[in-house]
């Protein structure tokens, strides 16, 4: 895999190849949370992109300055439908705890649900559209905390994990297929509220322009240090080149060239710690007598159950690990992407693309789901460039004015796809358990 | 002669080898019984007749014709019926079609053959529209034995066709493997209930890691204190 | 007569178009639970195949109108429709020997042959879009309408007009015979029940003598005919557009696992229940209400239950709180693990 | 120990269970026999809290357990073993046994994650117990070979290998002779004993091997079509004409001359 | 470099995805304006220029500016036409080309939010932004007296930024919206829509969205169900494909699109249509003029370099200058060449904001039974 990012970084640019390894390593944080969950315990879980939105929710949450006109405009009454609702759950819990079981508890708690929602709308929807109205064109919303970034790496995965709680309780009785597709449905639930919550989100209008962790690069070449840390580095191509205009040119060029090698770089780095951490975790974790209860369950959750393991709350446990650790890849994902497109959250890209990285790297492996991560994400991105080879390759001895030629041509971008496919094909074909298949050290 | 021939057999599941040049027959209108201990290889053997394990060495001969090549599915046109030790039925679907499944090679009439079999086993009658998952433990058995039955085979393979079937159905099964035997056909099974199978039995197997270690009429066998020590239970 | 305006209208809106859609979706959904029920894999590529089969009718079509053949005011694209369904036939049963036959012979888990679906769909896109390009493509050539609105006004002399394409019925029909007749295939015919023996048990199916190549041939030779009459059906109904066919999948999903996965009935009912759904909770009521409710009882907002923002937020809850109720779709599905 | 007081579980139409009372007495190694879907396994289902009834309560000493989850029951001392073996295929024979041991720390992720030491000096005590189990079972050649590759006499004895585990109260053993080598049967059978006698497990056991439910259990209790049919010593159970009449049969037709035993 | 090496440009839209049925011909308009370059033999002294296109996708970002940085850093690009969708537009601006130095110029990204993107100067458009459209679109339809609209609009940036300043200044006109509801792109059945449009029991239909995507399959449902008979339309989904594609008629709808009744808008249609293109289609014009104030870049500056046709973009695409039009590319290299200015209007009436963005006049439009220009705003 390294030689193929060296392949890309000779034979392209280094930009390139650092730019996919950034992906790559969020990639690969990602089919760990999906290989905790399905390699470890067989959950389906098809709402990977439900809790990668819901991780970059959390980016924009912290790091985004807050929004004082919205705030003053609509913050109070957002804050207090919020106080209502929560107030409204704890009468609920402790009625639930303390009340004997019974109609009066029911008829109670339903009284209590419609009032509370009643009085809340009272506040939120007013509060909501001075919100939105508040310069709808650039803003409208709420804003964030105005926190570095790198918090929301956290935050998204708490963000997760508390969702995660909330979806297992209710679907982690469904089985295989049923749980995938509630899951996928439950994601959709979760964009289209991102979607549609402008006050908290922007909603489909985008927050784009997110603090990023790491130097901007046009700031980066006008900084001394950088400049010649650069020029050290090159030092002897540069001593090569007599003319003065030249050699500043050149100079340039490299401190352009070198600022998005560092801040890839960078990207890279923060990253690699995140899924080394992770990697070495789930390794841990993996191999210990919880793998094996794990993988127990997996294999028979009714055994497993009169063995005296606690099915339900192993699969939640797990659940919200896997949701989790996938909420940090997408926290990751909106840092490095530096903003916040909730139409971008495709079930193709964000929980199938997955799939496909921990099934062809090997399900139950992580270090099979870190290799497929990274080769998948690499098949995506480089199997466009193939393709245009490989078209105008075939085209090259058509006449110019051929309309098969330019139908070809124009339909190079869709070989990206059928590349891809047929690479994925090809993969598992020639290891049909995934590239590192799961590898168990049987205690 | 004997009808159903396994010569030699040698191989196992790609590690070692579970079965080591054992040879077993058994002929038509004939009984034989394979004993022995847990994990000795005796499923596997019969998985080796039916074509669903790799030979590594030994034939397979019925009525004299070399079927060591044929595909399993070839082995039932044959005339073969296996009833498996376990995963014997189809969960999904009613006992009546599992049956229907049993006889799905044969072209004629099958009513009478299946009021045969509901007549061995009343009960089957009785939930023929119940999916066979839904059935207890002896009830599913009984059901695979059934299905096997609907073939009208010429060889009767059955692997421990009694665990788990209560003692009055254990009888009226083992009465009417004899009542097939009767009609001419081979029957070769695997029983742990083993004192009440070799005693039909004409003939007996001591399997134990995947070689043959006694082979002699049942009742030699039952007779044998040695055998009857350390296989059967005292 | 409040009350018939009242109805022609929810007919007009919700009911027929309700119809329609689901008929469209179940059409989809029995193909995926045909092979999900039989081959025991979530095919990924059905919508890509249906995007084939009705790229292969197209292709007949258009060639067929260029020789001048018609049955107007029946649309050319049936007499193409046979044609594209053995073409698409030929091509699945290609495509599973090429990568699915390797994988059961394997004994994959379910979910690598899954994935494999997800590589012959990203293949099948592509080939598609190849041929016939991304854009949307019309070749109905019938009669549209078996009544419109404004006639049935006039007819009626209601106020409400209800339209009723021919392609809407032709779908719900179609629907309802395949399904009738795939049930009663699975569920009666000795092959049918040999498929279902071999999903169920596959060593136990070679030892009753069902040939497995025969079961596999047949569950793709009868996918690829329902995708290609789904496919078809859709497309006159409203156009060909490869991108659309591959954004059906999910919903068609969606009713094949609400339904119970290998159940034909299953499928039409989660094809209903999904495009109800989609239809009728986001149904602003307020002129229904105006029909039928007395003046001073009329609504002042829209009377929807919910506003189109969550439109398909709804349809997804209504499938999860099924899936609650009902953990194995309702008709009591397969579990594949 | 344990009390079944008019328990029902109907599937549907068809009554599994029947208004069906009965006890395990302390320290009894009760036997439970009758017809193929007389509602045995049903039954343990039901006490081991797999299957909720339609109707009844069930009471482990003077709780009532009625509706607790399996591992409830288990975290109690009462065990089971399945008819139809659930081994877990993925995992080794040791491995089968070892992850039966409830409270392990490794399987709390903070232990499992920061007290490497803790967890491995109790993996080694596991080991060593499952070692034994293993050896008693006669499996010590397949010890590291998969669940999943057992023969099919092998997964039942597993399964009865995990109720050795760990110390229980009441054992539920349904059928673990089916399909066993009626020689390793009876030392299994010794075995029982022994824990029953030493230990104090209560046992109860369904059987369909009359010699061995002879040998084995004091009372025998017969069930048949959902309900209790008879209640008594082996013996008198055996000469019940009732029994006879619905389980036991009079031998074979074919073939009359019964073995002798 | 020598003079037979071609210099390069990236032309990266979304070729696959939900708008791949709107790239091609948008490639095809711009590449056409790069063709007249290099065969009108004045580029720099004979230079030729090679389109090198790439993916966005339009809805993942970091496939976007992958292939950015694949055309920037690999391809050695000078500069770029795109991309297409905002989304995949601000993540190439604030991560590729900013940081690279690289021009890029979008033809059809038209968030409000790029106005403001932090691009180092690197990013132009030639659509206008959506904040300016709604208000005119407002103000067409209470000049044609509609006092009560329904609004459907596509779920993302663009649909929804352009309702939102269509319901303002209609309202502050004195309109009534009875209902402002999204619609999802590419979905199989929008009866729903329809449906809860139509109770609202406005009489007027306002599409804001894609004309091959759900705006059309809105309008086909409405038609359908004789829910409404005209419609209003926004630029997305102004084109002749929409009345090829819609199966009943359409006449009296009305609509805005960026563009001029100038000149130059029909040139492009003819000269276009010589070279085998449509051009009538949404941001077609756009790219084609994307395109050509590239090329007027770098001849302005006399250089290829980067940097320099970032700089040159203003000053060709405003005046002061002659005014250049569609296929008058060689024309105006030459007066640059010739040390003159010109000021590029080309198909949609180019002039750019300080921030580098088309103000944007915009054409009414009116079925009948083809778009005729009514109007322009
Ligand atoms: N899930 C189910 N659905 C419907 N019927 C069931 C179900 N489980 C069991 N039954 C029926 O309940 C009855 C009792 O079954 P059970 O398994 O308890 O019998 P058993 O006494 O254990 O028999 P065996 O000795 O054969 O194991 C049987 O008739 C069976 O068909
Ligand atoms: N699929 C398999 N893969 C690997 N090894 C296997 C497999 N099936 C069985 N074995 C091994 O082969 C040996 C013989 O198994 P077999 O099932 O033939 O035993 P058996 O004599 O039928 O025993 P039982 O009486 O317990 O059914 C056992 O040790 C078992 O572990
Ligand atoms: C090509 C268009 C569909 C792009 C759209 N105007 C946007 O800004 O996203
Ligand atoms: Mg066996
Ligand atoms: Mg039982």
């Amino acid at each position: 895999m390294a030689g193929m990012l060296v392949f890309v970084g000779v034979y392209q640019s280094w930009s390139v190849s650092l730019s996919i390894l950034g992906m790559c390593l969020i990639s690969a944080v990602m089919a760990l949370g999906v290989n905790i969950q399905w390699g470890y315990a067989g959950l389906f879980n098809a709402g990977v992109m439900g809790f990668t939105a819901i991780g970059g929710v959390a980016a924009v949450l912290v790091s985004y300055p807050p929004v004082k006109e919205a705030w003053s405009a609509g913050g109070g009454g957002i804050g207090i439908s919020l106080l209502i609702m929560l107030v409204m759950s704890a009468i609920i819990y402790f009625s639930l705890k303390l009340l004997p079981k019974g109609k009066l508890r029911g008829l109670l708690i339903f009284i209590v649900l419609l009032l509370g929602l009643y009085v809340a709308r009272q506040f939120f929807y007013p509060a909501v559209s001075s919100i939105e109205s508040v310069d709808s064109a650039v803003s409208g919303f709420l804003g964030g905390m105005g926190l570095p970034i790198l918090f929301s790496w956290i935050v998204g995965g708490v963000l997760a994990a508390a969702v995660a709680w909330a979806i297992g309780k209710v679907a982690l009785g469904l089985r295989s297929d049923y749980l995938a597709i509630a899951t996928l449905g439950i994601s959709e639930i979760v964009i289209a509220v991102i979607k549609n919550e402008d006050w908290l989100t922007r909603g489909v209008k985008n927050v784009t322009g997110l603090k990023r962790p790491v130097p901007l690069e046009a700031e980066l070449q006008q900084e001394e240090w950088f400049i010649s840390l650069v020029s050290r580095f090159n030092e002897s191509k540069l001593a090569a080149i007599s003319d003065a205009d030249a050699k500043a040119e050149m100079l340039r060029s490299l401190v352009i060239e070198g600022s998005g090698i560092f801040v890839k770089l960078c990207y890279a780095g923060l990253f690699a710690v995140v899924l080394l951490i992770v990697l070495a975790l789930s390794i841990r974790a993996l191999n210990s007598p919880w793998g094996r209860m794990m993988r127990a369950i997996r294999d028979n959750d009714e055994a497993a159950s009169a063995m005296g393991k606690d099915i339900k709350k192993r699969h939640l446990q797990v659940f919200i690990l896997g949701s989790a650790v996938i909420g940090i890849a997408g926290a990751m994902l909106t840092t490095l992407d530096g903003q916040l497109t909730p139409t971008s959250y495709q079930p193709l890209r964000f929980t199938f693309l997955v799939w496909v990285m921990v099934i062809v790297g090997g399900s139950g492996n992580n270090l099979g789901a870190v290799f497929g991560g990274f080769l998948i994400w690499f098949m995506w991105i480089e199997a466009e460039p193939i393709a245009i080879v490989l078209m105008s390759f075939v085209t090259s001895g058509m006449a110019e004015t051929s309309a098969l030629k330019s139908h070809l041509i124009e339909s190079a971008p869709h070989l990206r796809l059928f590349l891809m496919g047929l690479l994925l094909l090809f993969v598992l074909r020639f290891s049909p358990k995934g590239i590192l298949p799961e590898k168990v050290r049987h205690s | 002669m004997s009808y159903l021939i396994g010569e030699n057999l040698t191989g196992g599941y790609g590690g070692m080898d579970i079965l080591n040049d054992l040879t077993i027959s058994v002929d038509k209108g004939e009984i034989a019984v394979i004993v022995g201990p847990n994990g000795a290889g005796k499923s596997t053997a019969m998985k080796a007749l039916l074509g669903m394990l790799d030979l590594r060495e030994g034939q397979v001969l019925l009525d004299g014709k070399d079927i060591t090549n044929l595909t399993p599915q070839a082995r039932v046109g044959e005339g073969i019926a296996f009833v498996p030790q376990t995963h014997n039925v189809f969960t999904s679907m009613t006992v009546q079609e599992n049956l229907e499944m049993g006889a799905f090679l044969r072209r004629d009439d099958i009513f009478e053959t299946m009021e045969q079999i509901y007549e061995l086993f009343p009960i089957l009658k009785e939930k023929r529209k119940q999916a066979a998952g839904e059935l207890s433990g002896g009830q599913r058995q009984q059901v695979a034995v059934g299905r096997a039955m609907m073939t009208r085979p010429s060889v009767l393979m059955l692997d421990e066709p009694t665990a788990g079937v209560s003692p009055i159905v254990m009888d009226e099964l083992f009465d009417r493997i004899i009542e097939v035997k009767n009609t001419g056909v081979a029957v070769l099974m695997v029983e742990q209930n083993a004192r009440q199978a070799l005693d039909i039995a004409d003939r007996g197997y001591v399997l134990v890691t995947g070689r043959n270690r006694f082979t002699d009429t049942g009742a030699a066998l039952l007779a044998d204190p040695e055998v009857r020590k350390s296989f059967l239970g005292g | 007569m409040e009350m018939l305006n009242a109805l022609t209208l929810f007919s007009n809106f919700v009911l027929i178009p309700g119809l329609a859609y689901g008929s469209q979706l179940a059409l989809g959904a029995l193909g995926v639970t045909l092979v999900f029920g039989i081959l025991r894999f979530a095919n990924f590529a059905h919508g890509d195949l249906m995007a084939f089969g009705t790229m292969v009718t197209i292709l007949m079509t258009w060639w067929l109108q260029s020789l001048g053949v018609s049955i107007s005011p029946l649309p050319t694209a049936l007499i193409a429709l046979p044609i594209g369904i053995i073409v698409t036939a030929l091509f699945a049963v290609a495509t599973d020997k090429a990568v699915f036959s390797f994988y059961r012979l394997k004994k994959s888990p379910p979910v690598i042959l899954t994935i494999a679906s997800i590589g012959v769909m990203f293949m099948m896109n592509a080939i598609v879009r190849f041929i016939i390009g991304p854009n949307d493509q019309r070749f109905y050539d019938g009669e549209k309408f078996l009544m419109k609105a404004r006639e049935f006004k006039q007819l009626t002399g209601l106020d409400e007009g209800l339209s009723i394409r021919y392609t809407q019925v032709l779908t719900v029909v179609v629907a309802l015979v395949v399904v009738i007749a795939l049930f009663w295939f699975l569920q009666r015919s000795r092959t049918g029940k040999a498929m279902r023996a071999f999903s169920d048990n596959e060593d136990l199916a070679l030892l009753s003598g069902i040939n497995p190549d025969r079961v596999v041939l047949i569950t793709w030779i009868i996918a690829a005919a329902l995708a290609t009459i789904a496919g078809v059906l859709y497309g006159m109904d409203k156009s060909f557009k490869p991108f659309t066919y591959f954004q059906l999948l999910l919903p068609i999903f969606a009713a094949a696992i609400v339904g119970g996965i290998g159940h034909p009935v299953g499928a039409v009912v989660g094809g209903y229940v999904v495009a109800f759904s989609e239809v009728m909770v986001t149904y602003a009521y307020k002129k229904v209400f105006v029909y039928v409710l007395p003046e001073d009882w009329q609504p002042e907002g829209l009377s929807q239950l919910l506003s189109t923002d969550y439109k398909f937020a709804v349809s997804f809850i209504i499938l999860v709180v099924v899936l609650l109720i009902k953990p194995t779709g309702l008709f009591k599905g397969k579990v594949i693990k | 120990m344990i009390r079944v007081e008019a328990v029902s579980k109907h599937f549907g139409g068809v009554k599994a269970v029947d208004n069906a009372t009965l006890s395990i007495e302390k320290g009894s190694i009760t036997g439970l026999i009758g017809p193929n879907g007389a509602g045995k396994t049903t039954m343990f289902n039901i006490i081991a809290g797999n299957i909720v009834p339609t109707m009844g309560k069930i009471y482990l000493g003077d709780e009532d357990i009625t509706g607790l989850q399996p591992h409830e029951l288990f975290d109690k001392g009462l065990l089971r073993t399945f008819q139809i073996a659930h081994e877990f295929p993925t995992l080794t024979v040791l491995e089968n046994l070892m992850m039966v041991p409830g409270q392990q720390a490794g399987e709390k992720l903070m232990d499992a994650w920061f007290k490497p030491s803790l967890v491995r000096e109790q993996e080694a005590e596991i080991r060593a117990k499952a070692a034994d189990v293993v050896e008693f079972l006669g499996l010590t050649h397949v010890i590291q070979e998969l669940a999943g590759n057992l023969s099919g006499g092998q997964k039942k004895l597993l399964e009865l290998g995990r109720t050795m585990m760990v110390d229980a109260k009441v054992v539920l053993l349904d059928e673990v002779g089916a399909g066993v080598n009626r020689t390793l049967l009876n030392t299994i059978g010794d075995a029982i004993v022994r824990l029953n006698k030493e230990r104090g497990y209560t046992f109860c056991m369904i059987e369909h091997d009359m010699d061995f439910i002879t040998r084995m259990c004091d009372p025998v209790i017969v069930m048949a079509e959902g309900t209790v049919l008879a209640e008594g010593t082996a013996e008198e159970v055996k000469t019940n004409e009732a029994v006879i009449e619905s389980y036991l049969g009079r031998g074979l037709k074919n073939k009359p001359e019964v073995a002798q035993s | 470099a020598s003079h037979s090496e071609a210099i390069k440009v990236g032309v990266i839209l979304g070729f696959t995805g939900p708008i791949e049925s709107l790239t091609p011909t948008m490639a095809d308009s711009a590449e056409l304006a790069f063709k007249e370059a290099s065969e009108s033999g004045a580029l720099l002294d004979g230079k030729k220029i090679e389109a090198v296109r790439a993916d966005t996708t339009c809805v993942d970002a970091a496939v976007a500016s992958s292939a950015a940085e694949r055309l920037v850093t690999s391809e050695k690009v000078v500069a770029m036409v795109g991309a297409a969708c905002s989304g995949s537009s601000t993540a190439i601006a604030t991560k590729v080309a900013a940081a690279n130095g690289v021009a890029m110029i979008s033809p059809s990204s038209t968030s409000p939010a790029l106005t403001t993107v932090e691009d180092n100067g690197m990013f132009f458009r030639t659509a206008p932004s959506d904040a300016r459209q709604g208000e005119v679109l407002a103000g067409i339809v209470i000049d044609r007296d509609i006092k009560e609209v329904a609004i459907t609009y596509t779920n993302n940036d663009y649909g929804k930024g352009l309702a939102e300043s269509f319901s303002t200044a209609y309202k502050a006109k004195g309109g009534k919206v009875a209902i402002s509801a999204a619609h999802e792109d590419g979905k199989a059945d929008y009866s729903a829509e329809v449906g809860a449009l139509s109770a609202s029991g406005a009489e007027e239909l306002v599409v804001l969205g894609y004309l091959d995507q759900g705006g059309r399959g809105v309008i086909q449902a409405s038609l359908d169900a004789d829910a409404f008979s005209r419609f209003i339309l926004a630029d997305g989904m102004i084109g002749d494909s929409l009345i090829k594609n819609v199966d009943g008629s359409l006449n009296g709808t009305f609509g805005t699109l960026p563009g001029s009744e100038s000149a130059g808008a029909k040139m492009f249609l003819d000269h276009a249509k010589a070279n085998g293109i449509d051009g009538d289609g949404p941001y077609r014009a756009e790219s084609y003029d994307a395109a050509a104030l590239l090329v007027l870049a770098m001849q302005a500056g006399k250089s290829a370099d980067r940097a320099s046709i970032a700089k040159n973009i203003m000053s060709v695409a405003n005046a002061p200058g002659e005014k250049i039009l569609p296929g008058q590319i060689a024309k105006a290299l030459k007066i640059l060449a010739e040390g003159g200015e010109v000021d590029y209007d080309g198909a949609s009436n180019v002039e750019f904001s300080e921030v580098g963005e088309a103000a944007g006049s915009y054409k009414e439009v009116e079925v009948a039974p083809k778009f005729n220009t009514m109007k322009v705003h």
